[in-house]
């Protein structure tokens, strides 16, 4: 009976919260943010945060039914019709960006504590929980609002908490206010290139509901104004999400950045910011029409390729093994860039599944690399020596995330290089699949240079002289492996079952490119 | 009696036209006096003085405008907050340059009391 | 884009004229000096000017904001931050300064591509002053009983902007929290003096200075609060209000040192404004869920008449956004002035 | 007659705009600011009566407060090197009281 | 539409790209610090006047509706849908709005005035977190100059690897 009662309790907050899932998505962190400043002593912020994200990601799982059901969910803020209150919409794109974002919150939380607890002195821990949910929020708003000026505004929220979760890293490392200052002004650029490119579209279109502008400058892709819209938003976005002439901001900001916050970074922040590139490409502006044909080939293209073999042999030459990291993100941001340009279905679907594919795999290489700062206090790459025999666990899930970096078959990676080079091909863009392989073989290099220090090289003799990194408490080290197994083991998986992120990848490109804004 | 009101009435528009060029002239040879005067205190000197009567002026030419609207409140407090701080900032100023030893061009520089080494108060 | 309007030249647009050209004359000044003091005053100047031009051009609101924000607390925060560095810039480097010139000849060119198919300034029929903005000013007086448009729209229609934007603040005064902590210790221990104040001159009574401010100080206050309340009415609203206070309380520190204004309003008290602010606005939004309707929405406030809900909602959230911005500039503040390294002669 | 004293306010504002760029004095440039300000808010009443809306009134009053602040923070600035020192000492209760008990 | 009645109706425009780009150069070209976040300032007070040229309307007033509507029916239904799907309310509203203006009174456009604001106000946030950043900067570097920084970083690197 009590089932029944329970159930018959459950269900009302059940639809209830399904159908407000949209706003309440994007609130709950950013109303606990200004709860955590409070919560001084360190565990209890982190419980609090780690519990608003639980919270978050289970509101996305509520949304995903519908999404699925019935193609896109909009949800008008304050009752107000779209021309006029803010809406959100969400369709399978960012839904499936949705998922990841939220997934990787709640998981670099949970392989955060031992490292915030390392790098982050105890005072300050309340606030830098606050600043990561905040971050997340602003995230969350970019990926789920339909409202053009909206994005900005999430945009700058996300932005501002990532300037200081980069500048927190000082304590570790001093060049990380350098760093943060030089992302802070970048940054601000990028944005303040966007709000140019929104305000174009503003006054060619005399709206800010993105399918109401679609709408409105549907016919007028010739229109000068809306030609530059599109340049400026371009650039702003490309600032943002460190596409390959505008990326000299990431590799010391997210090196130089506490590890935890690495973790969260690398595999969200320039993602969504792709997303949003998606997006106003594909729902606002007309793909068909020729200048944006013209950009896709001439511009976005030809980055696309100069990002995936310039940063790889920068990627090359690096000692530190977050710089490292950043450089190869960089590089596989080529790839999701070069999925973008073909302007194809199965381009843009096999560029978002790589999206997906990047996030588990640099996650998983990031964690790895915090976890072995844990014992061994790694920042070069010669710190990983002997990491096979002291870690053998970190150790294997750090290879099994190299090798899906690589595309060797049997990990994920190798699935999302399979379906670039078929959408490549389709397309006859045949120095396109060769730029691939080109990347693909520099990753060898410099995931194998990393896997080689790791086996091969005898570990560190512990001497008492060397300052080595406190020991983390057995418990908490166990909490951090738990997610770096998950993400590892993730990997692996989505070989076998892509139907997940593939599904949601190709539903979302066929939304894109089949209806326009439909 | 209507046409001493009328007369008052045409007289507060012209009170006010020669308020405000007049409060305008003062402004105008205020600032050209900051631009050509040689020293940094007679450029104070000239700022000071004609910003106050400048702005008096001006304001209660304004206020005729308005007549007794909250208008004139906002103008009249305008005044005020003016007539308050203008002098004020400039005193201050003025003090500051004479503390961090700013030679006037005429006349010695001296300290304000004999054997106060960094020159006391007013 | 109809391209017949005309616009008419009138006595404005010589008004206009002389302030773009200030505009101009102050954008090239800051390109060539390098004395840091003139370059932040010059920006002061700057967002002055555009603040008049903001005027002529009908935005009221903006102005206002541009003036207390842009030319008042700008300067503040550049002193503070300028306080602890040296005062005159490197120039730059030649093979720097062509770099930079081609990249912003192209981005102008780009605009100055895009100028030739903008609506002429001030064409009633263009998109974007025919569309959605015509549809606000006919709607906002009978859904929300409030004349000033921009204030009802800032709230209620876009209010979900206006909720970001107070995060936006929140995370600006938690990152100086975090960066520059507000006062009190710094690694270990307490804050050295630059100057010992208890030499003669330090006892300076300013009576002028004290007198003045002690006037001051209530009106400023009052002022702010008029402006909150007023902002329905006329231009004014939580942002001019929250910033006009927390100068009040900089001008009482800046007169009566900084340890008595944390006397009057301490680091906590602010630390807890910051956070509230964006929780009531927050929270009036999730009463809106509560009452069955969706997020943000005010007219479920007051079941008896919606424009009155509308009202009602409308002024809670501007007093949360009064106290975020009050507390955050108090923050930034405090975090400017509890950092105090001495300044060596070199630079002064 | 407005719009003359409009035009007389602004090329006050021009002047005192060159006396900033040029001013070889650090405190020309903080006089040239100052007034710089006040004549702003002279020009913006009676620019609001030009366009005949009276809200440019509450922005004048505004600036007015603004500006002595800035003022004040430039010369607490230069004269102190520091923003958070006390101007001026309120006498505090003990000296008060000493004050009291003595006369 | 001949070059002059083109010049007067876009002189705006050129006026505030020129703005633009002047803030953009300082704050590429500078090495220093503080004058990089002014010129950021300068870059976005500019991209606010583009905004706010656009909304203005000629003869129009401050968008401050007067209380009394004077007779113009509002058919607005209080604060629900409309019902009508986006497209044909677009189609409407264009048509009816070129006769009568907010009951008889022409008013500038108010939504780039809640843009602005928004604008402004992200604009001092970072202001105020770029500030922070120089303030810690110059302490541990004592200088806040790019060239200066850079040579520290170069000479402590050089000494952790000797």
């Amino acid at each position: 009976m009590t089932m029944a009662m329970a159930l018959g309790m459950i269900m009302p907050i059940l639809t209830w919260a399904g159908t407000h899932a949209p706003p309440l998505v994007v609130v709950t962190p950013l109303l606990a943010g200004p709860i955590a400043v409070f919560l001084h002593k360190g565990r209890l912020a982190w419980a609090w945060a780690l519990a608003i994200s639980i919270l978050t990601f289970v509101f996305v799982l509520l949304l995903m039914p519908q999404v699925i059901q019935n193609g896109h969910i909009a949800y008008y803020m304050g009752t107000w019709v779209p021309p006029l209150g803010i809406e959100y919409r969400i369709d399978s794109l960012n839904l499936l960006i949705l998922l990841l974002v939220s997934a990787m919150g709640v998981l670099s939380l949970v392989f955060g504590l031992p490292l915030v607890e390392n790098e982050i002195e105890e005072s300050k821990r309340g606030q830098f929980f606050a600043a990561f949910l905040l971050c997340l929020a602003g995230l969350l708003g970019v990926t789920i609002t339909g409202d053009a000026f909206n994005v900005f505004v999430f945009l700058e929220i996300s932005s501002i908490a990532t300037y200081v979760l980069v500048s927190m890293g000082a304590e570790r490392d001093r060049r990380a206010y350098v760093a943060a200052f030089n992302y802070l002004v970048m940054g601000t650029i990028g944005a303040t290139f966007f709000v140019i490119g929104v305000g174009l579209l503003y006054m060619a279109s005399g709206t800010l509901n993105m399918a109401d502008i679609a709408m409105h400058i549907h016919g007028h892709s010739d229109n000068r104004v809306v030609r530059a819209a599109f340049a400026f938003i371009v650039i702003g976005l490309g600032l943002k999400m460190a596409m390959f002439p505008l990326h000299t901001w990431l590799p010391s900001a997210y090196a130089r950045a506490p590890s935890m916050v690495g973790v969260f970074l690398a595999s969200t922040a320039t993602k969504v910011a792709f997303y949003a590139m998606v997006r106003f490409i594909f729902s606002v502006f007309t793909p068909g029409s020729p200048f944006e044909g013209a950009v896709f080939d001439l511009v976005l293209a030809p980055m696309a390729v100069a990002a995936m073999i310039i940063c790889s042999v920068q990627a090359l030459y690096q000692i530190n093994i977050r710089r490292l990291l950043a450089y190869s993100s960089i590089a596989q941001l080529g790839y999701m860039l070069l999925g973008l340009s073909m302007g194809s279905i199965a381009g843009v679907a096999a560029g978002l599944l790589h999206l997906f594919n990047h996030a588990l795999m640099k996650g998983a290489l990031f964690m790895g690399v915090g976890k072995a700062s844990l014992r061994q206090g790694v920042t070069n790459v010669q710190d990983l020596r002997g990491l096979g025999k002291t870690m053998p666990l970190t150790a294997a899930s750090f290879t099994v995330a190299g090798l899906s970096l690589i595309g060797v078959p049997l990990t994920a990676g190798f699935v999302s290089k399979y379906y670039l080079v078929v959408a490549a091909l389709e397309r006859g863009w045949w120095w396109a699949v060769a730029a691939l392989i080109v990347s693909s073989v520099l990753a060898i290099f410099y995931i194998g240079k990393m896997l080689e220090t790791m086996y091969l090289h005898e570990p560190p003799k512990i001497t008492k002289s060397k300052k080595t990194a406190p020991q983390a408490p057995a418990k908490t080290s166990l909490l951090a492996l738990g997610p770096l197994m998950l993400m590892a083991a993730a990997n692996i998986y989505f070989f076998f079952d892509a139907s997940l992120p593939k599904g949601l990848a190709d539903a979302a490109a066929k939304a894109l490119l089949g209806g326009g804004a439909s | 009696m209507s046409t001493v009101l009328e007369i008052l009435h045409i007289a507060r528009f012209g009170l006010a036209g020669v308020f405000l060029l007049g409060g305008g002239f003062f402004v105008l040879a205020g600032a050209i006096g900051v631009l050509r005067l040689p020293d940094f205190y007679t450029r104070l000197h000239a700022a000071g003085v004609t910003d106050t009567m400048g702005s008096t002026l001006i304001l209660l030419g304004l206020m005729l405008i308005a007549g007794f609207t909250l208008l004139s409140v906002k103008l009249a407090l305008v005044g005020l907050f003016l007539f308050l701080t203008s002098p004020t900032a400039t005193h201050a100023v003025a003090n500051a340059a004479h503390k961090a030893k700013l030679k006037p061009l005429l006349g010695t520089y001296r300290q304000t009391r004999k054997g106060d080494n960094e020159g006391g108060s007013q | 884009m109809n391209a017949d309007f005309i616009t008419p030249l009138d006595a404005f647009t010589i008004i206009d004229l002389i302030l773009m050209l200030m505009l101009l004359i102050v954008g090239l000044a800051i390109v060539r000096l390098n004395d840091i003091f003139a370059i932040v005053m010059l920006a002061g100047v700057y967002s002055l000017v555009s603040a008049l031009w903001f005027v002529s051009l009908d935005a009221v609101d903006v102005a206002f904001t541009e003036a207390a924000v842009g030319a008042g607390i700008s300067t503040v925060l550049m002193l503070g931050a300028m306080l602890l560095s040296s005062r005159t810039a490197l120039p730059a480097k030649p093979v720097r300064k062509w770099a930079s010139f081609f990249i912003v000849l192209a981005t102008g060119a780009a605009l100055m591509y895009a100028v030739t198919d903008m609506p002429s300034f001030g064409d009633p029929l263009s998109a974007p002053n025919a569309y959605v903005g015509l549809e606000y000013l006919k709607r906002s007086l009978p859904d929300t009983e409030i004349p000033n448009v921009v204030s009802s729209v800032l709230a209620s229609y876009r209010g979900y902007d206006t909720l970001g934007e107070t995060s936006v603040i929140l995370t600006a005064g938690l990152g100086v929290m975090l960066i520059l902590g507000m006062g009190g210790k710094i690694n270990g221990q307490l804050k050295k003096k630059a100057i010992d104040y208890d030499n003669a001159d330090a006892q300076a009574h300013h009576t002028v200075l004290r007198v003045v401010s002690k006037m001051m100080i209530p009106l400023i206050v009052l002022y702010g609060f008029y402006v909150q309340f007023h902002g329905d009415f006329g231009p004014g609203g939580g942002f001019q209000a929250g910033v006009i206070i927390a100068s009040a309380v900089i001008l009482y520190a800046l007169i009566f040192g900084v340890d008595a204004a944390k006397a009057a309003v301490p680091p906590l008290v602010v630390r807890i404004g910051a956070a509230l602010g964006v929780l009531i606005y927050g929270g009036t939004g999730i009463a809106g869920l509560i009452l069955g309707s969706n997020y943000l929405d005010y007219n479920v406030l007051d079941p008896h008449s919606a424009p009155h809900g509308q009202e009602l909602g409308i002024m809670s959230i501007e007093i949360g956004v009064l106290i975020t911005v009050c507390s955050v500039m108090l923050v930034i503040f405090y975090g400017f002035t509890s950092r105090q390294p001495d300044i060596t002669d070199k630079d002064w | 007659m407005i719009f003359a004293t409009t035009l007389m306010l602004m090329g006050a504002m021009t002047l005192m705009l060159a006396r900033l760029l040029r001013g070889p004095e650090l405190y020309d440039r903080v006089l040239a600011v100052n007034s710089f300000g006040t004549k702003t808010v002279l020009f913006l009443c009676v620019f609001s009566f030009l366009i005949g809306r009276p809200d440019g009134v509450d922005i004048a009053l505004l600036y007015a407060l603004m500006n002595f602040i800035g003022t004040i923070a430039i010369l607490k600035f230069f004269r102190y090197r520091a923003l958070d020192v006390a101007l001026s000492r309120m006498p505090s209760r003990n000296t008060r009281k000493k004050a009291g008990a003595k006369s | 539409m001949n070059g002059m009645q083109f010049l007067a109706g876009h002189f705006n425009y050129i006026v505030v790209i020129i703005l633009m780009m002047t803030g953009l150069y300082i704050v590429i070209s500078t090495g220093n610090m503080v004058k990089k976040l002014t010129g950021l300032g300068v870059f976005q007070t500019s991209v606010f006047q583009l905004y706010i040229t656009m909304g203005k309307v000629t003869g129009g007033r401050p968008p401050i509706v007067a209380h009394a509507p004077e007779g113009a029916e509002h058919a607005a239904a209080n604060g629900g849908e409309h019902g009508a799907s986006t497209a044909d309310t677009a189609v409407r509203m264009v048509h009816d709005m070129a006769d009568v203006p907010v009951n008889g009174v022409i008013y500038s456009n108010p939504i780039p005035h809640v843009l602005i604001l928004t604008g402004i106000v992200v604009g001092v946030a970072t202001l105020a977190v770029g500030l922070a950043l120089i303030v810690r900067i110059r302490e541990t570097y004592d200088s806040i100059e790019e060239e200066d920084v850079e040579e520290a970083e170069y000479k402590a690197r050089k000494a952790a690897n000797a």
